[in-house]
């Protein structure tokens, strides 16, 4: 893969995490348990795409062929999305949606303050500006976990339930993949290697402030970097993709 | 008593005849109250239930711009919710009660949002035509006399009219699109045109509340007169999309200078209003869910807050 | 419209509900209560679908354009599917799942038999195939309904709740439409006015012996003859029509 | 008494050893009916399981040909599954028990079908190579000793070959196909091959039970052997396709007159086996979900059933 192929593939893998979590936190907007984590949650979802948009309007620009973000963001197959397979898990109650989503903040905020200072600009000045929202999330989502943890016991118990379903699918965040390592060699993309201390550091206080159980270290599954998914996401697609796929080739 | 009940009352509506706003602890008629819960907590109701027929299309949404636009409204309409009951608690009534309300069937909301959303097409009518009306109501609203109620309109107003614009240009986009997107907005504008003008209620033959409302400026146009509204502003928009509205006695009447339109079908209207709408029991279902299953979400809240009260409390008097 | 595309159009309208609800079903298949019936179910699945492949090959050749029974099956917009609103409701139970199939069987059986003397050579004879299938889907269905109605107070509970709810979809089976219409007079399509007595004759004989209440009769709803559906019918499109969107023009 | 069991142990073995068949009710050696329950049960057990991979694709089928085979095959699998169980109620456990034992993580299934079914060209892989590694140890256990299931696999046999003549036309219709039909079927033969290698059980050397089986004729070649055999038969059928199998050691060897083949990733396999694999918790989930929410019906159906007959008692009574 040469230089430019590379950092292509790389924007991928920057864009496709935040597009299908949004996309799942957009299959809640009006359905919350109640307005205000309504509110919130889009948001985050409002804040993805935003995101989303950026790297991939950048990807287009590096891929040269005069496609659209929304060629990348609507008209590849499965395998060739480079999203954590955290991301696909469904919304099986609000535990496993926060609980996804304090997996996932924690590792964005991370891995948004290292791009702060990539080579490359374009992803040095998207990672600043996406810090900003997504230290609002880290908020958001740690403080719903100690909220669930700490709050009553059907909540806590759906808590730890939600934690020991994702807890399987936390460790690909931090997980280097080759694509990875050559852009931290080449001084653009993030050290997972230094991130990933951190990461589980700050998971393990959350979860011990919210009086939950780090669940017995098991396999961590992975995937999704390579374009290997779970079976969630061919469904995510049937929806995401429609409308593009139904009428190709229109402006909307 | 009773004659001072009447000059309290006497006063009052000099008050609001004097264009003066009434606000939440000023003396008020007990009926004047009881409306206002029911027709502001109805707005928010339907800012809520709205959120349903345009949520269905986000995930479908065709491109990210208009994604991320379509979640934004629907998020401003949660917004608008959070505000109106706002306005409605001033009056002495919780958020719950007044979801219980809804979810009993006690409490009504705009009957428009019982019509589904079958196509992409459908984001933009509902902008386009949904909106529009709701605006020529909200509009009027704006010199209500309750203050808040005024208020949120305002601010609710201001909203309403930028999703309006980008509901009409998702319809431009189409019809300056393919055949498949013209056709796809056709047939959006043939299934919403008739509901929409529903929405201004029955006719004033038959309209109940009118004077009483006119009096406290809750209403300061008759249904009809707003109705015709709607048809006059939303004929030229049509005509510049290049899109037939469905309805062939539609014809501007140089005499009246208004455009005469064809008989509104008020059975499908009523038969709405009273739960045989194609998405009644789908909408409030809907509602039923978020709120049964959110409820362990909110409890757990609750219990947190007060732990956390508890352990402020201590540490403040260790 | 002319005779032919009448015609089309009706194949269409007989083929569309056949399908929906075969899809319905094949959505629960490796998912029932038990194993028979998790068989039985997909049984009635693949008969539906056989029958639409009968209609679909048939309006092929009707529409003489060069297309396969797939391009009609799965390359049609929402607004031009014909079935009615009954068969896109969801697999919310098994008393859901029995209900819609008892309307539907119901009806189908006596459709067919009508069918069977339709002028169209073609029709009789897809007709006279499908009812043999057909006499066994509505054993099934009624008899499962007899045995949820009167089997324990839950599922009595379970299946008159289903009931309620599909109902008001349980109507526009037997509404004529002007298509339907045409082709009576033509000789070609079922009387569906003779037909609407016998109808809700055996769903009400059913219900009485299931020991269930029939529901009072609200407004039916309609609108799937001409196109306009339910909220559902999208979504089962995005995945029945997925593969051959995102792979156009491919032999499978 | 020892001596008798020990005789009647050894005419038992003789009987197996003349090729008779044993018949439920026929003297058995517990370990020989506990063996039997396990392994038949496990093998039901993989039918069921193994709906649910294929099964995720019935909805999104590309054409009617193949969502209609695609039913049917699933549903033979539910066939074969019932007939299973039925085999080893034989043997003094009802289904009920048998089902427990699924859903408690106490009996196993096919450790293959932990694995996600990510194309429509993964239900050509599952027929061609799973259904292929099947048909080689079914093809063996029909000269099983035990009756009941000897029989079964006849049976199954026939219908495993049909399914898999299928999948591999499957993945030859793919591999005549379209640039990015042929790249479907490669990336599915690459998630799939090592998995099926698996499916014969860890190296002879680690294998236990062995010998036991060997007697019993449960087993009548070794693992390694039915592993060489798959990749035998199917490197010229991968080469007829046109598509590389994912293993740059394999060759051809002329001195064995069989093909060389890289190592199996044994920790894999053993991280699946034991719950780990990439979809364990969601099948077995989703046989639970199955379960529990098909309760009530199953209560019904009883109720009903007992009601009947006491009706008929009734009735006959009069």
């Amino acid at each position: 893969m040469n230089d430019q192929q590379a950092l292509y593939q790389y924007l991928l893998l920057l864009g496709d995490s935040p597009m299908i979590l949004g996309h799942r936190l957009s299959e809640l907007c009006g359905h919350g348990p109640s307005l205000e984590t309504d509110i919130a949650l889009t948001n985050i979802s409002l804040d993805l795409f935003g995101q989303v948009r950026n790297y991939f309007q950048y990807a287009a620009k590096v891929q040269a062929e005069g496609k659209s973000e929304d060629d990348i963001a609507f008209l590849r197959l499965a395998h060739e999305h480079r999203n954590v397979l955290l991301t696909e898990q469904p919304n099986t109650d609000f535990a496993h949606v926060i609980g996804r989503q304090m997996f996932f903040d924690t590792f964005h905020q991370l891995l948004l303050e290292a791009l702060r200072d990539s080579k490359d600009e374009q992803i040095a000045a998207i990672a600043h500006k996406s810090l900003k929202e997504v230290k609002y999330h880290t908020r958001f989502s740690s403080e719903w976990v100690k909220r669930l943890g700490d709050g009553t016991a059907e909540s806590h118990r759906r808590m730890q339930d939600a934690l020991d379903h994702l807890w399987p699918y936390a460790g690909e965040l931090v997980q280097e993949s080759p694509l990875e390592k050559q852009m931290k060699q080449q001084g653009i993309g993030a050290d997972l290697e230094q991130i990933r201390p951190l990461y589980w550091e700050r998971v393990n206080a959350i979860l011990r402030e919210a009086t939950l159980e780090v669940p017995e270290n098991s396999w961590f599954q992975a995937g999704g970097k390579k374009g290997i998914h779970t079976e969630h996401l061919g469904y995510i697609l049937s929806d995401l993709q429609y409308m593009q796929r139904a009428y190709p080739n229109m402006s909307w | 008593m009773s004659n001072s009940l009447e000059n309290l009352e006497q006063s009052f509506q000099d008050r609001i005849d004097r264009g003066e706003k009434i606000e939440p602890k000023d003396w008020m008629p007990d009926r004047y109250r009881k409306t206002h819960i029911r027709q502001i907590s109805q707005h928010a109701h339907s800012e809520i239930v709205g959120m349903l027929p345009e949520g269905n299309w986000i995930t479908r949404a065709p491109s990210l711009r208009r994604k991320v636009a379509l979640l934004a409204k629907v998020q401003d309409e949660a917004g608008h919710g959070l505000y109106l009951y706002s306005a409605t608690e001033t009056l002495g009534i919780t958020r719950d009660e007044l979801t219980e309300q809804l979810l009993a069937g006690k409490a009504k909301y705009s009957s428009i949002f019982n019509y589904p959303t079958l196509s992409w097409a459908d984001i933009g009518a509902i902008g386009w035509l949904v909106d529009g009306a709701a605006i020529i109501n909200q509009v009027m609203l704006t010199r209500t006399s309750f203050g808040p109620y005024a208020r949120a309109m305002v601010r609710i107003c201001k909203e309403e009219s930028f999703h309006q614009r980008q509901g009409f240009e998702i319809m431009l986009t189409l019809c300056r699109g393919t055949e498949a997107q013209k056709q796809m907005a056709q047939y959006a504008l043939d299934r919403w045109w008739w509901p929409c003008l529903m929405m201004f209620g029955p006719p004033d033959a038959e309209s109940t509340h009118t004077e009483q409302s006119m009096k406290w400026k809750i209403k300061l146009k008759t249904n009809d007169e707003l109705r015709q509204q709607m048809v006059d502003q939303t004929v030229p928009q049509a005509e510049l999309l290049g899109l037939t509205i469905p309805d062939p006695h539609l014809k501007w009447n140089e005499s009246r200078g208004h455009y005469d339109f064809g008989e509104i079908d008020w059975d499908e209207f009523w038969r709405v209003v009273k739960g045989n709408g194609p998405c009644n029991k789908e909408r409030l279902e809907a509602r039923r869910k978020a709120w049964e299953e959110g409820a362990w979400v909110r409890e757990a809240a609750l219990a947190y807050a007060e732990k956390e009260a508890e352990r402020t409390a201590v540490s403040a008097a260790v």
